[in-house]
């Protein structure tokens, strides 16, 4: 770690604080009754996507899923936009029309959140496919849970990457769950990895907490893809601090499960400990940067609460419509 | 309040009850129907299915029947077929209807044809249950009434209930229904209360009921729509309007003899659909009754459906998105003015 | 004959050819629509897929911009998307429309949506061509007109060409277009020979064409069901009675008002639709003439469709099935003779 | 193979010339036009469907692919039914209604044909809880080739079996082609076993031209799954011995690579030699039993020439009608 500069390491602890901070304060919000819908909250996993994206440029692009506020955050969406699609206001990032599981923007190369589990790989090889023509190097990272690697869909994509070659790296999140059921139980086979790998492509297993072991098994694969080494898979485990969207009772998980992994899976704290440890950066300077997302979070917050609702005649724009 | 009025949840939930009781040859799968599995957790006691409806029935009648299974839509759809063609009477649920596109073959090649296919010689005891509509902010992937894309499948049977004990009798008669039955209960409407008949009873296919009784129009509705039309049709008595409402309850086999007869005392036709306008219930409604009760027209047909557009996330606009009892009212009273 | 006499394949074919070389952002991909790759033959050299339709352009274009793809129809429409999203203009080929089933969400829940659950933000500019059709004895599974599906999702553009000039015409349209497409070929038109204009020309999406017209009746007909409604509407020529024929080529966007212009004229519709009957093209037309268009009509409106059953296999079955020049001629005399 | 009762080797000979008669003889009457559609041969691949079916009673289930009839031939569907249907004829097995890609009979176990790659194995895990929860020890055996080990529904089917433990038995048949396309293409990992292990179940790959390698297999995963065992994979290297459908050029593969394999790996051939090394069974009765093959194919096809086509009013049985 002592390569890394203490710019690299205060941005990465931003970005991974600003994640947990839109999450608590969306967990907040909505049980408050003042964010419609179905949100499904991220925290906990911010060390995967901040790991994985801290590799992207802005021209290289992810596809995410229904838990995507984390991967926006980390390709850099706009916190304040984000915030107001998930209020549903006409500024925010898709105009109040997606919501929380369908926020996209391409000028950061992030290409959409997705309600349906299985829905992004197979885009996310059409777009290695396209970077891959236009042979700039680019790739493409490709989010699943561990629920979502069940799909066929998902194998589909795996296989034709392969085939292709197209600089593809597909990222599994296990955070153990999808929904109610555990991952011990759906993953027949109980590896993911192991899966990847029989579609014929290199993968590594990375502890999903640990932003550095996400970040360097992330550049090896960028690397290889960007070479022309054809995709590559990570999986990452990892956990997840709310239960599977806000207001699950989470009855499924051992009554002490969130709490103990709060205390000790927790990837900010384990962020910070490790500075601690390789006496990196001062706890003033982290603090500080709290009180900076905190206060990024509120304002991003009244922002929303603020904007307006989008005009009624929105309903049927921005498609082709024959009535 | 009487014991009998039940929420269309626990409608669902007794006639999946009784019927397990009375038959064991129906399973129930789907994902965390059973209340999940795995985990470190409770999952027993966690609830049925993500709307609950399927609660308590893996305590009663053990795993072996209700059968928790990963997010593989088309392995949960395909191992219905294939349990139902060796025997069984497996009830899917597909946990939103938006899902269809992740299974659509095993629904509309495979349930849909086998019996065709097959010269007669196989039957295909399915049923699929799925939670539809728009009306709780879910977005665009999780929010669709699709079943007028399942309606155009000749071999599927499509049953939209509107009301809690049209969803217990539709429900039974669905799972002994020997065709594959596509069973879409509107998301709106599993709170809603109203009388349940105690006990067993069947609601049967292609048997529409008239919820309202009126002169001036008819109007035809399914699924949410229908307590939506009946709030317009009352709210249009103090004008002296009143109206026919039939609630198809099964669109396909579909009461098209209701309609028509309807429609000789009225002469005016509006269909309520919260699906998009194209190739729609809507249209399908208005089309044959165009070919088939052209006579008693005295006026246009009035369609009242979504816009062409996907559903939109924002509140203002799903509201505005979805027909409403106000909108309804509006077409109604255009529909009796026109002509 | 001209030279300009060519079959509905090669003039797929042509439109393909013009714009991979007009445009370096079209990229083709498929199963064996490159002819094939691995093995241990001259792939090259096949044919581009089954129904050749993509013939020589991986010669001329190379294997980076017309992609073999394995057996994975939801990984190919995705990839289409994903390349859409990303700046390609791709031309998917889904090889039967009745596949659908196994890539629909990619194409009603991803393609058709984006663009709207995105705040307009993204366009995805694919297109999916698929053969479609009875007529070759394929069975249920490989013989299906499935655009009513399609056609009843928003966001969807939907091009049904009858004839090979418009076929050439339509399809460069469609990759220009920047919304998804679903492109239906009729495999029995395939080898349909018809003079096809020289070098670039477009035909624009939303623009119907009348290729016969008369005055006693309005025939709306789609794909296969054109020519064959030309010949019955010939042959209805001794007996006195004239038609207009209605050829949409889009059904999404659909020319309403030559349908409503028809009518001022004829007051009588017949509606050919080579799918079975509910939730389809036809009753979704008659439907939308019966609000729209009321008051033109004398006389029922007649809807010619295949019958609500699978595609039986069969020569004679099949071809009873589908609606033949007899059938769709007896149908305009009942409409001509009716009301 | 000196265990084989005699009267187990003529049976398994003659399903399998069975087979290939009928397939050679639809090869030709197609290409004379009198056979409406699309149809898929399997000769070469006979080794497979005998091997695998000898291994399962009537009650077991099968569920077959587009290329169908030596599944259903092996399985015991009747051949004169089954000649009928392909012609179209109202006494066929399907009433003429299903054709080549639709052929089903319950009666022997014989789930359908499938015009839908992938469209099978989902089915047959359904069979498979059927029978796993109707506790007889019935087994279902699903077959798929190596084009369509690539559909996303294929690997949910495996891992389904999997979780559920369901008595399923996955057979792949590797002829090397999907269509035009090369396994050695369109199978990334080129390795179906290892998908299979990777979803987790137990996997062996035969030479699929060789009855006995096919047939042990097979009796090994059979005895698994009735026992408790849960779901095996076989895959099992064949060929084809025609096109993809009747009237495919097949420029995508070596212009004598058929004759070659005709030559070498044609499995009655290598049948009848093994025999003959171990000196079981003389020449005469294995001559006797093609006699009586083909006396059956050419009066099957007598009969189906002779049998009346169905009647117009068999268009809408058999189907929920409301028009
Ligand atoms: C095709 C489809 N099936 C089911 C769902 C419902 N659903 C949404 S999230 C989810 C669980 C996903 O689990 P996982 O992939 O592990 O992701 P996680 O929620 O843990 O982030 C399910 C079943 C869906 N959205 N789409
Ligand atoms: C979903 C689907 N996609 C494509 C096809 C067209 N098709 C029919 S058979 C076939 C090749 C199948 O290859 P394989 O699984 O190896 O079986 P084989 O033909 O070699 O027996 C294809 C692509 C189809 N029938 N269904
Ligand atoms: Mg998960
Ligand atoms: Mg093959």
């Amino acid at each position: 770690m002592s390569d890394y500069p203490d710019d690299f390491l205060t941005h990465v602890y931003r970005r991974m604080k600003t994640i947990r901070e839109f999450e608590e304060r969306l967990n907040v919000e909505i049980q408050k009754g003042e964010i419609p819908g179905f949100t499904h909250l991220y925290a906990g996993q911010e060390a995967v996507a901040v790991g994985v994206c801290e590799q992207l440029d802005e021209d290289d692009y992810i596809v995410s899923t229904h838990r995507g506020h984390g991967h926006c955050i980390a390709k850099g969406c706009d916190v304040g936009g984000m915030m107001k699609e998930i209020y549903g206001r006409h500024d925010g990032l898709c105009k109040g029309k997606g919501g929380s599981m369908h926020i996209a923007d391409r000028d950061v190369g992030m290409l959409g959140a997705n309600a349906i589990v299985g829905g992004g790989p197979p885009i996310a090889v059409g777009a290695a496919i396209a970077t891959g023509l236009q042979g700039q190097g680019r790739v493409t990272a490709s989010f699943s849970g561990d629920g979502s690697c069940n799909q066929g869909t998902v194998f589909e994509a795996l296989n034709l990457a392969v085939v292709l070659q197209a600089p593809t790296l597909f990222i599994f999140e296990d955070n153990g769950y999808s929904e109610h059921t555990g991952a011990d139980y759906a993953v027949g086979s109980k590896d993911i990895a192991g899966r990847c790998e029989a579609f014929g492509m290199p993968v590594e297993k990375v502890d999903g907490n640990d932003f550095f072991a996400v970040y360097e098994a992330m550049g090896r694969a960028v690397a290889r893809a960007r070479d022309g080494g054809g995709p590559s898979a990570i999986e990452c485990e990892t956990t997840r601090f709310f239960g599977h969207f806000v207001g699950d009772p989470q009855k499924y998980r051992a009554k002490d499960e969130v709490a103990r992994h709060r205390e000790n899976l927790d990837c900010l704290k384990l962020f910070r400990a490790r500075l601690a440890d390789e006496d990196r950066l001062d706890a003033a300077t982290l603090d500080a940067i709290d009180e900076e997302v905190l206060a990024l979070i509120d304002r991003s917050v009244d922002e929303a609460k603020a904007s307006p609702l989008p005009d009624v005649s929105e309903i049927t724009t921005d498609v082709y419509a024959i009535y | 309040m009487s014991d009998n009025i039940k929420t269309f949840r626990d409608a669902l939930n007794e006639a999946l009850h009784e019927e397990m009781e009375r038959d064991d040859t129906v399973i129930v799968l789907g994902e965390d129907v059973a209340g999940g599995a795995g985990g470190t957790g409770d999952t027993v006691e966690a609830a049925g299915g993500i709307f609950g409806v399927t609660a308590g029935l893996a305590r009663k009648f053990g795993r072996q029947r209700v059968i928790d299974t990963p997010i593989s839509e088309s392995a949960i759809a395909g191992a219905a077929n294939g349990a139902a063609l060796a025997g069984l009477r497996p009830v899917a649920e597909l946990m939103f209807a938006d899902f269809i596109g992740v299974c659509m073959d095993q629904v509309y090649n495979q349930a849909a044809k086998f019996r065709y296919m097959f010269g007669g010689k196989m039957e295909c005891p399915l049923v699929i249950r799925t939670a539809m509509g728009a009306g709780m902010n879910m977005g665009a992937q999780h929010s669709q009434t699709i079943y007028p894309l399942l309606t155009a499948v000749p071999g599927l049977k499509i049953a939209i209930p509107s009301n809690a004990a049209d969803a217990k009798g539709l429900l039974k008669t669905a799972i002994r229904d020997n065709d594959p039955v596509v069973f879409f209960e509107h998301k709106a409407l599993y709170n809603k209360k109203s009388e349940v008949p105690e006990g067993d009873y069947t609601v049967p296919f292609g048997e529409a009921d008239m919820t309202r009784e009126g002169d001036d129009v008819t109007v035809v509705a399914m699924g949410r729509m229908v307590p939506f039309s009946e709030k317009a049709i009352d709210s249009l008595a103090e004008q002296g309007i009143s109206a026919d409402l039939v609630d198809p309850r099964t669109v396909s086999p579909m009461d098209w003899d209701m309609i028509f007869e309807s429609l000789e005392h009225t002469g005016r036709l509006v269909v309520v659909d919260e699906s998009p306008p194209r190739c729609s219930l809507a249209s399908d409604i208005a089309g044959v009754v165009a070919q088939e009760a052209f006579g008693s027209l005295r006026a246009p047909v009035k369609m009242i459906t979504a816009p062409h557009a996907p559903v939109p996330f924002s509140p203002g606009l799903e509201r505005a998105y979805v027909p409403g009892p106000d909108k309804i009212a509006a077409g109604i009273l255009d529909c009796v003015k026109g002509g």
